[in-house]
């Protein structure tokens, strides 16, 4: 098996067996075979490879184990080369002690990752076949920059295979607590990251209290992978009593973080059910854990911070909410009060105004009555003055009117009597005067006479006869006479 | 005849005896006798009238003087 | 005619006096008669004119003065 | 006429005598009856004025008292 | 009448009063008890508007002392 | 009316009579009634406001304690 | 709201009072009962803030019953 292993390294079989062939010509001869010794065989092959193999070769391989020996200083690496999953070549090397603190300084110096376990390398090495020890390759040099390559490959692969797989957010895509109070510390106890963690976490002035329990583990180097998921997956079992885990690293240099890019625990991270954060503290490359990893501090102080900003976040709004709650209803009231008492001012305002609006109507009313009143008995005495004047004028005027009346009775009839005495008098002045006019001695006066006989006056020629005795009467006497003769003259 | 005729019985005497004269139907010889009598009774007619003439004018004045100053006859009434 | 004509009958009987005056119906006769009794109706009627009025002149007086001081007579009107 | 009539029926008979006299409808015998009348209606007028008058002053008067010291005579109302 | 009228009732009727005395539609028999109904009403409508007017007063007043010590009378609303 | 109303509807309520009786729709009658009405909802109201004010002191009194000693009622919370 | 709240709980619905506060949507009626609230709900926190429930003994009891494998790998750190 050891053998073929050794084969199936050798480049080219054939020309290796001839070689050997040559290497043993001086053989034992026993029963017809020739018989070497062990040694002449090893010392064949050594002679064989040492002139084949003269100068050294860089060869690229995996290295599984560094069996790093510390108490001779060497290491004894188990090279492997692997395809599809099988081994397909492997040998034994060395690693020779002061080779190895040279390499390990290189590493640490540019991968800051001692050599360890489990990568890939591209080493110097001279082909070395010792008779006791058999065959191995003497490392001489290790690149670093290939492993580092190589590494950040590695590196790279977890990332795109977590993004693949939908779980590169997923850790960061969980809720934090509002208060994340409750913590599940993977650390390692002496560490200063830790301790530094909780002084700043329970030194805190404002008197938050955190509760938080130390899951113990490696943090750097191969081992830290699993150490790690071990903690986390105790945690996992008692996850209802945190809120997050924090993996604080502190103090530690930046060497051997590799660890925190190995697939198994960024995808152990990545699907934690509560919240991851991290506190590695380094100055290199962000690693895959701390990339996935809910939140990210740079070192342990600052996820203390971290936390206790969390805190504040929730009791500076609460605070404020005090506060509020304290102004606000204080100032709710004062403003309801104002607001009530300006209400009641004008309550007050407005039911004066119609209660001396409804004055004002009464005392109009009560103005309109006096004076109503005032102005009718006024009427009412201005009417009956005039009403008593009104008899004195017409009783006077009326009696003026009846004397004047009668007084034209007294001088109708004073004008009418005299005029009728006037006018009797005249018509007995005038019947005076007729009969005056027709008395006889009136007519006699004018020339007539009266002849008589017998005393009686003679009016025809009747009944008288010669010397019958006249008596004629003139105006001035009367004439005696006797008749001589008549004549009738009227027929 | 011894009483004295009225003014009227006069005055209507007086006038019949003139209508007569007048009508001519009184005879000469009854003429002066009832010149006579019409003279008597123009007299008894002027008296009447200067009397009555008198006792008007008597009481017109009288009339104006007592409404003129009426208040002392007042009672009297 | 003893009693005192009322002013109404007096001015009836002295406006028919005067217009039998007027109309000269009145002999001469009567007309002294006529003129005083005219007279006497002229003076009754002036006398209760004049009367009348002092009558309402002394009313409407006592109307003044009682009225200012109407206070007692108040209730016995 | 013994009872005393009202203001508007002393009033209106006031007016109405008053009326009669304007336009000369009374007789003069009736007259100074007439006017003694109006002189009663008149004074019961005047009067009843007074009373009214003084009544009204009153209750306003009081009315400017009462309403300021008005509490007890709240329930009486 | 034996019931107080309301404010408004009494009010109006005081109005209707006025009016009726402005348009000289009241006799003066009537004006005395017309002003005593009218002096009521006023009374009526003062007392009123005093009474509301001390309700306010007596309720803000009332406010100011029963804040100060208004436990007592809590339950009583 | 059994009910006091909260604080709300009685400023809302003392609000529209106020509000009623500046807009002068309110008779004199209804103002006492109102006004009545009004004193209550004040009352109700300056006795919400106070015991609120109470209440409110009483607890921000009560947590300023608390919150400085709140070690004895950290279990029941 | 008979059960008591969690500190997420009180902390949104403290906010959401404070909210309402400010912006004015508490009525007087609520505002005792509301501070009342915020009251008991700042004590929550406070008292979220400053304790710690988790009892260690009780919790790596719980881990013991369930992770007796893994001691191996522990020592080994």
């Amino acid at each position: 098996m050891k053998e073929s292993i050794i084969l199936s390294f050798t480049e080219n079989t054939a020309l290796t067996c001839a070689r050997l062939s040559k290497i043993l010509t001086m053989p034992e001869i026993v029963n017809d075979k020739t018989v070497f010794t062990l040694l002449e065989v090893t010392k064949s092959i050594q002679k064989t490879l040492a002139e084949r193999y003269k100068s050294a070769y860089w060869v690229k391989a995996e290295m599984n184990k560094l069996n790093y020996y510390s108490h001779s200083g060497h290491c004894y690496p188990e090279l492997v080369e692997k395809a599809n999953g099988k081994v397909i070549a492997q040998i034994k090397s060395i690693l020779w002690k002061d080779d190895y603190i040279n390499v390990n300084n290189n590493f640490l110096n540019v991968l800051k990752e001692p050599l360890k376990d489990g990568i890939k390398i591209l080493f110097l090495a001279k082909i070395s076949f010792d008779p006791a020890y058999g065959l191995s390759l003497r490392i001489i040099d290790i690149d670093p920059s290939y492993t580092l390559g190589d590494l950040e490959k590695e590196k790279q692969e977890t990332i795109k295979r977590l993004k693949s797989e939908g779980i590169f957010n997923r850790n960061k895509l969980l809720q934090i607590p509002m208060l994340p109070k409750r913590i599940a510390i993977i650390s390692v106890e002496t560490s200063k990251g830790y301790a530094d963690f909780l002084k700043v976490l329970e030194t805190n002035s404002w008197n938050y209290k955190f509760f938080h329990l130390l899951y113990p583990s490696l943090l750097q180097g191969d081992r830290a992978t699993v150490s790690i998921k071990n903690q986390l997956k105790r945690i996992k079992k008692v996850r209802e009593h945190f809120d997050v885990v924090a993996i604080i690293r502190g103090g530690g240099g930046d060497i051997g973080l590799s660890c925190y890019n190995n697939y198994e625990l960024a995808r152990e991270i990545a699907l934690f059910p509560i919240p991851v954060i991290t506190g590695i503290g380094h100055v290199t490359n962000e690693t895959v854990v701390e990339m996935i990893s809910f939140s990210n501090a740079i070192t342990p102080t600052k996820i203390a911070e971290y936390l206790l900003q969390k805190f504040h976040n929730f009791s500076v709004p609460v605070q404020k909410a005090e506060e509020k709650i304290r102004d606000k209803s204080r100032r709710l009231i004062s403003d309801e009060k104002t607001k009530f008492g300006s209400e009641i001012k004008l309550f007050r305002s407005v039911t004066e105004n119609i209660l001396i609006g409804n004055r004002n109507q009464i005392k109009e009313n009560i103005n309109s009555l006096v004076q109503q009143t005032t102005f009718r008995f006024k009427n009412e005495k201005e009417y009956l003055r005039f009403g008593r004047e009104e008899i004195k004028r017409g009783t006077f005027k009326f009696c003026a009117a009846e004397k004047q009346e009668i007084n034209g009775f007294a001088l109708i009839m004073k004008k009418d009597v005299i005029s009728q005495i006037i006018q009797s008098k005249t018509a007995l002045n005038n019947m005076e005067k007729n009969i005056e006019n027709m008395s006889p001695q009136s007519v006699l006066k004018r020339g007539y006479s009266i002849t008589m006989s017998n005393g009686k006056a003679i009016k025809s020629t009747e009944n008288l006869k010669e010397g019958d005795a006249l008596e004629t009467i003139v105006y001035e006497g009367r004439i005696f006479s006797l008749v001589k003769s008549s004549i009738k003259t009227i027929e | 005849m011894s009483d004295i005729p009225t003014y009227t019985e006069a005055f209507d005497e007086l006038q019949s005896i003139v209508s007569e004269i007048e009508q001519g139907e009184i005879s000469v010889d009854e003429l002066s006798e009832k010149v006579k009598r019409a003279a008597l009774l123009i007299k008894i007619c002027k008296q009447k009238l200067t009397s009555t003439e008198e006792d008007v004018d008597r009481i017109l004045r009288e009339l104006d003087t007592t409404t003129n100053e009426n208040d002392a006859q007042q009672n009297g009434s």
